[in-house]
């Protein structure tokens, strides 16, 4: 699939999950501390929906700053490059972001 | 600085004064270092155009001036050049109404080119782009004694593709261009509509490679500078959209051809 | 090999319609080794400004059965009688050229004519078309079936997109933007060209097999013309500079609808798809003039037309100079359909909408019948008893197979200049098959060149270059426009004459190389120059009025002193330098059978 | 340098997605810490709960806003095809996104003086 596709599907997954985030997280009361997160972060579902989040993000972020730098001739050279970096870094994010979802359990 | 001149004068008032301030940039890399501006005064009519004016300029006034221009009706695209900030073709903007309320009118070279000389730019990258996309027509080897059956219709959705002049208007207005010049760029994706919505052509996967590549159509950020630029009303943003959706199909479009081809020789019904 | 210079097989100089058809049929039939010079983009080449259609005799559509010759059109049906043939459209173009085109090439034109609108079709050229899918064709001046196959009112442009994309597929290599200086003749053989990299103003010698010109039209040398900055007949005057004749010059036509003031064309199709002409009392003055035909009278019928309503007092605008052309009563609809860049052009020159109100116009000079006399090959002829010279073919308006005659018919330049470029390749590749051979060139031609733009660049005169041409551009306007007489054009002589003597002492104000189009500019104005003395020399000479050719000292037609080709050469270095051109006279082909000479009413 | 509407609202796509990659990752980071216990999350959330983050915090969500709006202007453009329409969805886009970054970033502010 063509980075554009890419991003975006992941663009229209976003709205629907942004939709979600902004609602559930910043919807008032504003003040976030940790028991609130610990409640939601808990749920089985939750831990799906922001895995899904997650990988919604990290892909069009990854895609979008790898078009902002290939549309400038001068990184055109090193497309590869640069997108190895994107697949490496995407991954560890990915990675990074599922375990800490996923390990989470609310400290007894 | 205050303008005496216009002070208190409606715009009708300024459009029949008798003379426009044309201010130019000029550049020879052979003597400058770097591009700057000269303003000439150049007499006019309701019906002088910005052509006429950088004529009378190089006749009268400055022979060094340098300019392209050829067939004066806006058919041949040779003068398409940057004109108060926006490109367009100067043979058929009218001067009188390219006046700003002091008078004056600012010429410059399409952006993002390199300039040969005062208002010629170097267009080969967007020749060069336009020779990738394979221009021309690739017909069924088998072609009938008499011409192939188009429709009014299949004429019409193309029609305004083939109107393209080449004058790089939109190519030099286009951000992506102006960031990296291996894009194709909309007047070469605009010819690439032409060729791929051409029921006769037999090579629509190809050129679908070529144009829905990476450098093709889906680096087309939607800007619309080209539509706005072109000097011809012509739409390639709508050409490059149609172009993201058969190259997502493309296997099905080549199918639909190969099927439209069959009765490319039998008279529409 | 030395500095500065190029070889190729086969030069082409001039890349409109006969130019990249000669390259592109070249390149195709495995002649690979092509340099096509211009000295614009090859797409910016005025073929493209031509908007009615090319002539074709394909039957297509036809009159609706019982409404006369100014009805609406139809399809012709499957099946049914051919409504058009090549013999019909024939005898249009010889009635048309006054009897003086040559009735074999126009046999060859005419029978090509089907094929090479196919195989434009073929490659890929989007015509308009009719319900069922054909091409679509209209009426035009002086034909008489609707035979112009057309495009909208871009046919020109559409054609030469089309060609040209099709020599990029056979790897045509273009100079873009080169100037050709020179032809290289050395004992009656073309060895080449001098031409100029307009960018850097360096001067090549490049050396070819065989050179092509296609360099059109020389309409420039009028002040009212409908044609490019470009079209400056620099292959007329450089061919006749060395010393090959140039045939029938003083044919230029004028096309009778050009906007007032500016001259720029209104498509012929204006009055092909019904348009009327009206006079200052609002009459259809064509009544008068052509009660058959009306307004689709051939056009030098039509200019004559005008220029008299306006010489009577019933012209139209401030000065009186125009007509109007009045397309209100085909409606919204068929203008934005059938004439959308028409529409364009009146909008934003004369600020008049074609579909509300009528647009003034003008007689324009338009095309030049005349030119570079060649075979039906494309071979250049060395004199007027058929010596050819070695090497050296023109196609397109800059030569005169004579298939015009006096008079060119709407659609048919389209058609020359694609039929006869598409014969020279043909022609070209046979002449290469055969054993060509690149000759030598003795001396440095691109030094002795370079002498002269450094005389140019040196001269420090008063004179302004551009001053001489308007001058000149006036001068042959009125002098020597759509009417003439032998006084006027003694006067134009003269003046010319004497500009001729300003120019040596006109300063160009550019000094540098790189891109000098001021420099370009004064060797156009000196080539206007040479050929405008042609031009109203061999008007002179004529004493009869045929097709574009009117004097109003003698204005019947002479077909037993004049049925004949102006053939003039330029004068030996020994002559008299104010010795004008050297006329001689040559034959006209026709076919006494078939086609007579008749009188000429519509 | 070729200015329109289309340019400006290009630009600020561009600069909003690069200040919205930035954001994530520092997102992550916050919300990261969460599995080192509670003493490392507050300390971490915290930090981002100055005035400076809170402003910031609005200039956020403008991005947010801004950069999703617009890309449903592109979504609308891709399938419908519109593009005579262009400069008043330049212009609708501008608007919306001013409107929900006032109507989120007052009461953002105001709860940061509660």
């Amino acid at each position: 699939m063509r980075i554009f596709q890419m991003q975006r599907y992941s663009a229209i997954a976003l709205l629907f999950f942004l939709t979600i985030h902004m609602i559930v997280v910043h919807y008032p009361p504003f003040h976030i501390d940790f028991d609130r997160i610990l409640e939601r972060m808990d749920n089985p579902l939750w831990k799906l929906i922001d895995i899904l989040f997650l990988f919604a993000v990290l892909v069009h972020a990854l895609t979008g700053s790898y078009m902002v730098l290939t549309d400038v001739e001068r990184f055109n050279r090193i497309k590869r490059v640069l997108a190895g970096a994107a697949i490496v870094l995407g991954l560890w994010a990915m990675y990074y972001g599922t375990m800490t979802i996923l390990a989470f359990s609310p400290p007894t | 600085m205050f303008d005496f001149l216009s002070f208190g004068k409606t715009p009708e008032m300024i459009k029949k004064r008798k003379t426009a301030f044309v201010r130019v940039q000029r550049f020879n890399p052979d003597e400058d270092e770097k591009p700057y501006i000269q303003e000439f005064e150049v007499p006019m009519t309701p019906e002088t155009t910005v052509l006429d004016a950088l004529q009378y300029v190089k006749t009268e006034l400055d022979g060094s001036l340098t300019f392209r221009k050829s067939c004066r009706h806006a058919i041949c695209g040779s003068c398409a050049m940057n004109v108060n900030g926006s490109n367009d073709l100067v043979c058929h903007r009218n001067l009188p109404e390219s006046l700003d309320k002091t008078g004056v009118v600012t010429i410059k070279p399409l952006p993002y080119l390199p300039v040969i000389k005062d208002l010629v730019v170097d267009r080969t990258s967007f020749w060069e782009q336009y020779k990738r996309v394979k221009p021309w027509l690739v017909p069924p080897e088998d072609a009938p004694e008499k011409e192939f059956r188009v429709s009014p219709e299949e004429v019409a959705a193309i029609n305004s593709a083939e109107t393209c002049i080449m004058c790089g208007a939109c190519y030099s207005s286009c951000q992506v261009i102006a960031m990296g010049k291996d894009y194709i760029g909309p007047h070469a994706l605009l010819k690439s509509f032409l060729r791929v919505m051409d029921p006769r052509d037999t090579i629509p996967g190809e050129r679908l490679d070529i144009s829905g590549g990476e450098d093709g159509a889906y680096r087309c950020h939607t800007i619309f500078n080209c539509i706005d630029a072109c000097p011809k009303n012509l739409n390639p943003t709508e050409a490059i959209e149609t172009l993201r959706k058969l190259a997502q199909r493309r296997i099905a479009f080549e199918e639909e051809r190969a099927e439209r081809q069959k009765t490319l020789t039998e008279a529409a019904d | 090999m030395a500095h500065n210079e190029i070889t190729h097989d086969v030069i082409i100089v001039g890349a409109g319609l006969a130019g990249t058809w000669a390259a592109m049929v070249a390149a195709r039939e495995g002649v690979s080794d092509i340099g096509v010079l211009s000295k614009i983009h090859p797409l910016r080449s005025h073929s493209g400004a031509a908007q009615g259609g090319i002539a074709a005799s394909l039957s297509n559509t036809r009159p609706v059965a019982g409404t006369g010759p100014r009805g609406p059109l139809e399809e012709v049906p499957p099946g049914a009688e051919a409504s058009d043939s090549w013999e019909l459209h024939m005898f249009d173009t010889i009635k048309g050229s006054d009897w003086l085109g040559d009735q074999d090439a126009i046999e060859v034109m005419v029978k090509d004519a089907t094929e090479i609108v196919y195989e434009y079709e073929h490659m890929g050229c989007v015509f308009s078309r009719t319900d069922d899918g054909r091409i679509n064709q209209r009426r035009f001046g002086g034909h008489s079936a609707p035979r112009a196959c057309f495009a909208a009112d871009w046919t020109g442009h559409v054609l030469l997109h089309t060609v040209h994309e099709q020599a990029l597929r056979y790897d045509v290599k273009f100079y873009s933007e080169w100037y050709c200086m020179d032809l290289i003749m050395e004992e009656g053989i073309c060895r080449g060209v001098v031409a100029m990299d307009v960018l850097t103003g360096e001067l090549y010698t490049m050396r070819a097999k065989a050179v092509v010109f296609g360099t059109g039209g020389y309409g420039r040398a009028f002040a009212i013309t409908s044609n490019a900055f470009a079209n400056t007949g620099d292959g007329v005057a450089i061919a006749y500079n060395a010393g090959v004749p140039l045939m029938d010059m003083e044919f230029v036509q004028f096309h009778p609808t050009g906007l007032y003031r500016h001259g720029i064309l209104m498509s012929e199709a204006c009055r092909g798809e019904g348009g009327y002409l009206l006079n200052s009392q609002g009459d259809r003055f064509m009544n008068t003039y052509a009660p058959e035909k009306m307004e689709l009278a051939p056009r030098d019928l039509v200019s004559r037309s005008e220029q008299t309503e306006i010489n009577e007092g019933r012209g139209v605008m401030g000065d009186g100079q125009g007509i109007y052309l009045d397309l209100r009563h085909l409606g919204r609809d068929k203008i934005l359909e059938r004439l959308p860049q028409v529409r364009e052009i009146a909008i934003n020159f004369v600020g008049v909408d074609p579909i509300d109100a009528p647009v003034p116009i003008q007689p324009t000079a338009h095309y030049s019948m005349g030119g570079i006399p060649t075979t039906l090959d494309g071979q250049v002829l060395a004199d007027a008893d058929g010596a050819l010279v070695e090497g050296f073919f023109a196609a397109g308006e800059c030569a005169c197979v004579s298939v015009h005659g006096a008079n060119r018919l709407g659609t048919n330049s389209l058609l020359d200049a694609s039929v006869f470029g598409r014969r020279t390749g043909y022609a070209v590749v046979d002449f290469i098959r055969n054993g060509a051979q690149l000759h030598p060139v003795s001396g440095d031609p691109a030094a002795e060149n370079r002498a002269r733009i450094n005389d140019l660049l040196s001269r420090d005169g008063d004179e302004n270059v551009e001053h001489i041409a308007q001058e000149l551009k006036w001068t042959m306007t009125n002098n020597c426009g759509v009417f003439r007489d032998g006084e006027r054009l003694q006067l134009a002589l003269e003046e010319i004459k004497d500009l001729q003597k300003r120019f040596r002492h006109a300063r160009t104000m550019d000094k540098g190389s790189r891109f000098n189009t001021d420099l370009l500019t004064t060797i156009e104005v000196d080539h206007l120059l040479q050929f405008s003395e042609v031009m109203v020399a061999g008007a002179i000479a004529r004493t009869e009025s045929r097709g574009a050719h009117s004097r109003t000292d003698f204005v019947k037609r002479d077909d037993e002193n004049w049925l004949k080709h102006t053939m003039a050469h330029k004068p030996m270095v020994y002559e008299d330098e104010d010795a004008g051109p050297r006329l001689s006279y040559k034959g006209v082909d026709i076919d006494w059978e078939k086609y007579p000479p008749q009188e000429r009413t519509y | 340098m070729y200015r329109s509407t289309g340019f400006i609202s290009f630009f600020l796509r561009r600069l909003t997605g690069v200040a919205l990659v930035i954001y994530l990752f520092m997102h992550m980071w916050v919300i990261g810490s969460v599995n080192q216990g509670p003493g490392v999350f507050d300390s971490r959330l915290n930090m981002v709960q100055t005035p400076f983050f809170k402003l910031a915090e609005v200039a956020l969500l403008a991005a947010v806003v801004y950069h999703a709006f617009d890309g449903i202007r592109l979504l609308i453009i891709h399938y419908t095809g519109i593009t005579d329409n262009r400069r008043s969805m330049f212009y609708a886009v501008f608007a919306i996104a001013a409107l929900l970054t006032v109507a989120g970033g007052v009461p953002i502010l105001l709860f940061m003086f509660e």
